[in-house]
């Protein structure tokens, strides 16, 4: 069973006010979902009651912040940090802030899942100056070479 | 001097006496899993192995407690076949202990000091009923020195039979096996990866596996103690205890160091001291 | 009086068999506060299957996870066949169904295994073990593969199931059976065993509802969410109910998937009964247009894949939000309280799968 | 026993008087200097006036006549500095306790008529090993005292004057002890004993802050109440005819005194109930800790109680004595394991060992009471050392608090190590402590409840050493060892105090057959067990030949070994579930969340909600005092 | 050969999931049950590697792991070995290009042995194994081998891009041939 995106448009002023109501009804948070629309990002909110799902759908301009629905639903949290790390928009009031530091490493690319910055355009930051390359310590003598695994299995 | 060469020729033996029984322990148990298990060989395998692998440490104090533990091991046993005095052979062997613990703790490793921790409190739990045990043997023998067991006439088990089977608890802990692996998790290693022994590696680590190899004769031994007058049934004792032991391991998960503590102060030391009592009033 | 301890538990720690990172504040042994650091195996999928063309992604979105594979790539293709508008042949309705059931004993005999080990329970993993070897079997007889099935495609199945290989099915079926009789025994009268999981990481069904949690672990609390019950693929046609538990602790996390387990085969073995002949796949062209929501209900819970597709042969984006992420609030709210030695057993208990929640 | 000849007349006047006055003088010096000098010329002179007399051999030494009427005029200062201080302080317990003294004294004059017996000192084997205690450990801890107080004026208000005060206090407590240990007269033990109560109370109160003040009053309370007692016992020992010595009393068959005076010794050595006062005491300068706790003060009850154990011996109320030194020592070890404050934890341990010396003047065999002997040498050493590493270590890091105490080894690597030997001379062997231990418990087996708490006891005490041990060996990844910048006065104590430590481990044998075991032997000849005992001595007797020699070859050879295996081992990162920090000096900081590094660290384990010590205290004391009040049913009094 | 240590007769594995989808993992798990069992070459699975000869690692390397594999690596005493395990851990697989993956388990440690399959077979898995243990006498003899690598080393790693290797087959595209065709 999958339904088609219905999304109720919500502005920054009623967003709590909506997941507070919706909280009341007895939803319960899926997850929510961010894409890039190249002016801005749009935030989608995956709600279900029981089976029945309700989405809201919210948007935030380039540069604009997103305020955090964690104080209503505490799980939110996760997906808000993860979504700040993959794109880049500051959340506020995050009871924990990873500071986009949740999935992604010091060293890994900013906001990688932007258009803007995607696979296409290397989002990767410079590498310092003072990097350490390790190489293969020494040439390893390959006992099994890889070989390209013939997936699928049915030939 | 013929207890002498009996106390060396022990000490010489016990290891690969020790490492003999471990073998079978592993063979068994994998036989009991519906496995083929390691050759029966497997734990000289492993200690050779590591007795040449590099040393590694974390800081130079736990070469020192790995030797200690081995050695006063190996003097524990030597005091048990000179016939000493069976309390004082209880301290040296919770010396033994204890430096493996002081090994353990001489880290900051995290999981290293929660093992030794847990190390201790085990030793906390059992020493009592070994203690106890050894009140036993006096009880019975009027003396504490092992001489006495090792003269008396009538088996001690028929004296104190509750008192065994609080020892046979004190063996499974000793033994490391489910439910009590708790400090050191020799097969599973859930909770604190591998505990006491964490940190060490290479030859220190060989060095506490010979020294295991000793404790395992040593306990079995013990339990040999209980049955003296006749060979086989001492044999046919200490063999039931051992796959009794491989039975519980396979039969229980681990339990918690506080279920442990709790079990050993009540069941376990309510046994031994059922024992003591009934002796004195005898 | 005392102070805390902090340790880390993990990534490298062999009760996890993938990276994860708990960062315990404990006070003697007592857990007080618990936090994750995730990451260590985050790849970027999402980005990549923006990347290929939506095809390859059924092959790609297949690897999310090793452990429930099948899943994924039935949810993806449900979610595509939907944009699609493409009906699917009843007998590959039928053949996902059983597949996806033989999946999800697969990873409920892991989640058994792991869980036992967790415990020390050495013997009992063992026998999980080899029980869970007759379901691998059944699934290289019928795919190829052990693990990654790669059967799914979009408007359909890519492969068929002969008759002889669904008696042999059955066979598999029967002698798992017979296992799980004492297996069962084993997990719900084992005094050891009980004493570990009775009363460990306690959810009540508010607190499952409020934190989202999904699944085993909203079942175990006497939350009935289950997706099978909306009937997608065959399951209106198999008349499923979902299994709950009340006591919200480990040990009914456990029984969940144990009564599970019966379910599974009963479902499969209805499934090849009811099995109708026909096409197994139908063809299509074109590329998908507009959003879904599709959803799936995959042995750790409810999976959610957002598609959204802009007419190319590319996607505008993929987002999965998999089971174990909606259950990483509920584990937080289990840790704090518990005995340093009930991390393991309460960590396993939700079945995490790093992998999925990292993509 | 022969009489005393001139020149030990004259030690003994040393021993009791030279370390007050030559404290008055240090009390009274201008400089710091100077003081610093009388003191050390006091200690000096009691360790050598001590030393003398042990050589010269057993004496007995009748005090000129007109002492007697010192010996009233003492009483009667002494009644009235408890009254003064009672008032002063509004401490009213005490004055009200001061005030039945009084009467009690007044009491017995009015009895007696004017004439005053004149006291009676003696020298034995037991007054030896303790005269040898004092004189030598008490005066290694005053000398510790110069180098530790220097530090200590700068960190409390007290000034210089208050310091000269403090070491007034602290030698005359030397030259008390001594009296207290050297006399055979009740009526000047009664005077002593409330000596070292008052020095005590100043002593404890030095800091004088609300807490040190509190404490004091406490330690009064409780030990006025002891002193009372003894008053009491005394008073009715002479009235039921005695001739007014120890030795009369321990012979006489009169239980009622008897019970008193070991009342008052409960008070003293912080037997439970009465262990408040000295936990309290943890507040003083750390110098006055170590002589309470080792080798003064608390011993002088358990020295009262060796001196009267062939008097009760073999009576119910030995068993009783012994039952209640056993739970002391089973219980105390328990709360021992939940603290985290290293002197506490100390003072614990010495409330338990003194549990154990009662328990086994209680048991009362021969191989019981060398027991007693072993455990009150040894510990009376290692206890003063290891209040002396604490008081060092905690100036040095500002903390006593046993998790603060990890990578001290690299900080402080001199002290650390002696603190490490203390330790392990506290549960090992070849040690002393533990040999008693074993003797203790071999010694029980008639008894099965004592049996059962002195087992559960000692398995307890490895818990709480073994994890402090374990806490201050710890070292750190890479070896930067600093040495510490220790005061003359304070390293020099200390390292005499660990070689002390050591030749008695190493001479463990030696010391107990020569002089503990026969004092043993001869004292508990009239044990109706004595026979059974014997048997077991000779275990005993025949370990301390080459099995402990083995032992000791043993633990050298592993040591020499270890050192030599230390050159080709490479050290790595410790195992941190492989989130290590690059970093070779932050050596146990792991990365976590956001990439930030998080010092891993793992604190002791304290189980305060099974051995806590308010929790077990609620439900100790009253059946600690429900023991004592057994006391007194056992002999027929209520 | 008779002083010969068989270091190969007791092969301490420890295993680390770099980037893997767990496929490989449940394999391994798999080796350890009755029907492959392991410990009958004396294999046991240690989760410490300072107890460990071989380091199993299945996954690719991301930017967060790659610290943990290299310091896993620098714990475990010489002499050592290293097991790639799967597609992934050889090339990164099908994950090779993803943004947060650097490539295979090459980049940060040594590796001695690959063993291919997707996920790979629990026989190619012992096999895997227990060829690298015959690797570890050599490596003891073999004074080249570097005995530690400095724990001060700070890992950073290079840009991916610049330092992936040119594979000889492209493991992803391979993978992901339309396959409905065959349907």
């Amino acid at each position: 069973m999958s339904s088609l995106i219905n999304a109720t448009p919500v502005t920054t002023e009623n967003l709590l006010h909506q997941v507070a109501l919706l909280k009341q009804q007895g939803c319960r948070l899926i997850t929510l979902t961010c894409l890039d629309t190249g002016d801005g990002h749009e935030v989608i909110y995956h709600f279900a009651q029981k089976y029945e799902m309700i989405h809201l759908r919210k948007h935030v301009a380039n540069g604009g912040t997103l305020i955090s629905i964690s104080t209503i639903f505490f799980c939110a949290m996760i997906v808000e940090n993860e979504i700040k790390d993959h794109f880049g928009i500051e959340v506020h009031g995050l009871p924990i802030d990873f500071q986009g530091r949740l999935v992604l490493s010091e060293n890994a690319p900013r906001a990688p899942m932007n258009k803007r910055c995607g696979m296409e355009i290397d989002a990767r930051v410079p590498e310092p100056a003072s990097t350490v390359v390790i190489a293969p310590a020494s040439p390893p003598a390959k006992e099994a070479v890889p070989q390209t695994p013939a997936k699928g299995g049915v030939a | 001097m013929n207890k002498l060469t009996l106390a060396i020729g022990a000490v010489v033996l016990a290891p690969f006496i020790g490492g003999l029984i471990q073998g079978f322990d592993r063979v068994l148990t994998a036989r009991m899993q519906g496995r083929k298990g390691p050759p029966l060989l497997q734990p000289f395998y492993d200690i050779l192995k590591l007795l040449r692998k590099e040393r590694v440490v974390v800081n130079s104090q736990q070469i020192l407690y790995a030797y200690m533990h081995l050695a006063m091991m190996v003097l524990a046993l030597f005091m048990l076949f000179m016939g000493q005095d069976a309390l004082m052979l209880l301290f040296i062997l919770a010396f033994s202990t204890l430096s493996l613990v002081l090994g353990g703790m001489s880290v900051r490793s995290p999981y290293s000091r929660i093992g030794a921790q847990r190390e201790i409190m085990m030793m906390v739990a059992y020493e009592p009923i070994l203690i106890l045990m050894v009140i036993g043997m006096y009880l019975v023998n009027g003396n504490f020195r092992l001489q006495a067991v090792f003269e008396a006439e009538r088996p001690l088990l028929l004296s104190m039979p509750l008192l065994f089977l609080a020892y046979l608890t004190v063996v499974m802990i000793k033994f490391q096996k489910s439910p009590f692996d708790l400090a050191t998790s020799h097969h599973a290693h859930q909770e604190i990866v591998k505990g006491l022994t964490l940190e060490f590696a290479g030859p220190c680590l060989g060095v506490i596996e010979i020294a295991h190899c000793y404790e395992v004769a040593f306990f079995l031994g013990l339990v040999g103690l209980f049955w003296l007058s006749n060979f086989w049934i001492a044999a046919v004792l200490m063999g039931g205890v051992f796959v009794l032991s491989l039975l519980l391991d396979n039969l229980c998960a681990r339990l918690t160091t506080i279920w442990m503590f709790r079990f050993m102060w009540s069941v376990a030391l309510g046994l031994a001291l059922t024992n003591i009592v009934w002796l004195y009033w005898h | 009086m005392s102070q805390k301890s902090t340790i880390p538990f993990g990534p490298q720690h062999p009760v996890f068999p993938e990276p994860i990172q708990l960062r315990l504040v404990l006070e003697d042994e007592k857990v007080v506060e618990a936090l994750p650091a995730i990451g260590y195996c985050h790849r970027g999928l999402e980005k990549l299957a923006e990347k290929k063309d939506f095809l390859q992604d059924v092959y790609l979105i297949e690897r999310i996870c090793g452990i429930c594979s099948f899943m994924h790539s039935m949810n993806y293709c449900q979610g595509i066949e939907e944009l699609l508008g493409l009906p699917v042949p009843d007998r590959a309705r039928f053949l996902r169904v059983i597949w996806a059931e033989v999946h999800r004993m697969h990873s409920h005999l892991l989640f058994l295994g792991l869980l036992a080990d967790s415990f020390g329970y050495e013997n009992l993993f063992m026998q999980c073990m080899r029980c869970r070897e007759d379901i691998l079997e059944v699934m290289e007889l019928t795919a190829g593969n052990r693990i990654l099935l790669t059967t799914c495609c979009i408007g359909g199945v890519r492969k068929d199931i002969p008759a002889d290989q669904m008696d042999q099915i059955l066979l598999a079926l029967d002698r798992v059976g017979e296992q799980l009789v004492d297996l069962r025994n084993a997990f719900s009268n084992d005094y050891t065993v009980k004493k570990r999981l009775i009363g460990v990481g306690c959810l009540t069904a508010a607190q499952a509802h409020e934190s989202g949690a999904v699944g085993p672990v909203a079942k175990a609390c006497g939350v009935a969410l289950d997706l099978r019950e909306t009937g997608y693929a065959a399951y209106k046609e198999l008349g499923f109910k979902t299994i709950t538990e009340t006591a919200g602790d480990s040990y009914a996390r456990m029984m969940v998937r144990l009564r599970e387990l019966d379910q599974c085969m009963e479902l499969v073995r209805k499934a090849i009964q009811l099995l109708p002949a026909g096409p197994i796949s139908t063809p299509f062209k074109g590329n998908p247009t507009g959003e879904v929501a599709a959803r799936i209900e995959q042995p750790r819970g409810e999976l959610l894949f957002f598609i959204k597709g802009n007419g190319t042969k590319n996607l505008e984006r993929f987002r999965a939000r998999t089971p174990t992420f909606a259950n990483l609030a509920p584990l937080l709210q289990m840790l704090p309280g518990c005995q340093l030695a009930d991390v393991p057993i309460i960590v396993i208990s939700i079945d995490p799968c790093i992998s999925c929640t990292e993509r | 026993m022969p009489s005393a000849a001139p020149t030990q007349l004259w030690l003994v006047v040393a021993l009791i008087c030279g370390p007050i006055i030559f404290g008055l003088l240090a009390w009274l010096a201008q400089s710091e200097r100077t003081r610093n000098i009388l003191v050390i010329t006091a200690t000096c002179l009691t360790a050598l006036a001590g030393v003398a007399l042990a050589v010269q051999g057993p004496f007995m030494l009748q005090a000129g006549p007109g002492t007697g009427h010192l010996g009233d005029l003492l009483e009667a200062v002494m009644v009235a500095v408890v009254l003064g201080i009672g008032y002063k302080q509004k401490i009213w317990p005490v004055f009200a306790m001061g005030i039945v003294q009084a009467g009690l004294v007044v009491f017995e004059h009015l009895g007696k008529g004017a004439e005053s017996a004149n006291p009676t000192f003696i020298l034995d084997s037991l007054s030896t090993i303790l005269v040898l205690i004092i004189s030598i450990v008490g005066s290694v801890i005053v000398v510790y005292g110069i180098g530790y107080m220097h530090v200590h004026e700068h960190h409390a208000p007290p000034t210089t004057a208050s310091t000269g005060r403090f070491f007034f206090f602290l030698t005359g407590f030397l030259g008390l002890m001594n009296g207290l240990v050297l006399t055979d007269s009740l009526k000047w033990l009664a005077i002593f004993w409330e000596g070292t109560t008052l020095c005590s109370f100043f002593l404890i109160g030095h800091d004088r802050t609300p807490e040190a003040r509190r404490n004091a009053a406490r330690a009064l309370i409780i030990n006025v109440f002891g002193g009372m007692s003894l008053g009491f016992g005394v008073a009715l020992a002479q009235h039921e005819g005695g001739n007014g010595s120890i030795s009369n009393m321990v012979q006489s068959a009169a239980l009622l005194p008897l019970v008193l005076v070991v009342l008052a010794t409960f008070t003293k050595s912080a037997q439970m109930p009465f262990q408040s006062w000295l936990l309290g005491a943890m507040v003083a300068p750390t110098p006055v800790s170590a002589l309470l706790h080792s080798s003064t003060m608390v011993k002088a009850g358990s020295y009262l109680l060796l001196r009267l154990a062939p008097g009760f011996v073999g009576t119910n109320l030995a068993t009783v004595i012994a039952l209640s030194g056993a739970f002391t020592f089973a219980v105390t070890s328990a709360i021992a394991i939940s603290q985290s404050n290293a002197k506490k934890v100390l003072a614990y341990s010495t409330i338990a060992n003194l549990g154990l010396i009662v328990a086994c003047a209680g048991i009362g065999t021969p191989m019981a009471y060398s027991a007693a002997l072993v455990i009150l040498v040894y510990h009376a050493i290692s206890k003063a050392l290891l209040f002396l590493c604490v008081g060092t270590i905690e100036q040095q890091i500002g903390s006593r608090d046993i998790d603060d105490m990890s990578g001290i080894m690299l900080k402080m690597p001199y002290t650390t190590t002696i603190a490490a030997v203390g330790m392990v001379s506290m549960m090992l062997p070849p040690f002393g402590m533990l040999v008693g231990k074993w003797m203790a418990i071999a010694s029980s087996g008639h008894a099965p409840i004592v049996l059962l708490l002195l087992v559960i006891g000692s398995a307890l005490t490895i818990f709480f050493w073994a994890k402090w041990l374990g806490r201050i060996i710890t070292t750190a990844y890479h070896d930067h060892y600093t040495v510490e910048n220790l005061p003359f006065s304070m390293k020099g104590a200390l390292s005499l105090l660990v070689l002390m430590v050591i030749a008695g481990g190493a001479m463990t044998g030696v010391i107990y057959r020569n002089y503990l075991s026969p004092l043993a032997k001869v004292t508990m000849s009239g044990s109706p067990l004595a026979n059974d005992s014997s048997v077991l001595l000779k275990s005993v007797d025949e370990f301390m030949g080459w099995p402990l020699i083995t032992i000791i070859v043993v633990v050298a050879g592993v040591v020499l070994m270890a050192l030599l295996g230390l050159r080709n081992s490479h050290t790595r990162l410790p195992f941190l579930c492989g989130e290590n920090t690059p970093s070779g000096t932050r050596t146990f900081v792991f990365r976590s969340l956001m990439d930030q590094p998080v010092t891993a660290h793992v604190s002791s384990f304290y189980f305060a909600p099974w051995f806590g010590e308010i929790g077990i205290t609620k439900w100790a004391n009253p059946v600690a005092v429900l023991i004592l009040l057994t006391l007194f049913v056992r002999i027929g009094l209520i | 050969m008779k002083d010969k240590v068989r270091f190969d007769k007791s092969p301490w594995v420890v295993h680390f999931n770099c980037n893997s989808c767990n496929g490989c993992d449940i394999e391994l798990l798999a080796c350890l049950s009755p029907l492959y069992d392991l410990e009958r070459f004396g294999i046991v699975h240690v989760g410490n590697p300072k107890h460990a000869d071989v380091l199993v690692v299945t996954g690719s390397v991301n930017y967060r792991n790659a610290r943990v594999l290299k310091n896993v690596y620098d714990q475990m005493p010489h002499p050592k070995v290293v097991v790639a395990m799967g597609v992934c851990a050889a090339t990164g697989g099908v994950f090779r290009e993803c943004y947060n993956v650097l490539g295979g388990v090459e980049k940060v440690v040594p590796v001695d042995v690959f063993v291919p399959g997707c996920p790979s077979r629990p026989e190619a898995m012992m096999d895997g194994i227990l060829q690298a243990a015959a690797k570890l006498d050599e490596k003891r003899r073999n004074p080249d081998v570097p005995v530690a690598v400095s724990t001060d080393t700070v890992v950073r790693l290079p840009a991916p891009e610049a330092a992936r290797p040119a594979l000889p087959a492209d493991t992803a595209s391979a993978l992901a041939t339309p396959m409905e065709k065959i349907a």
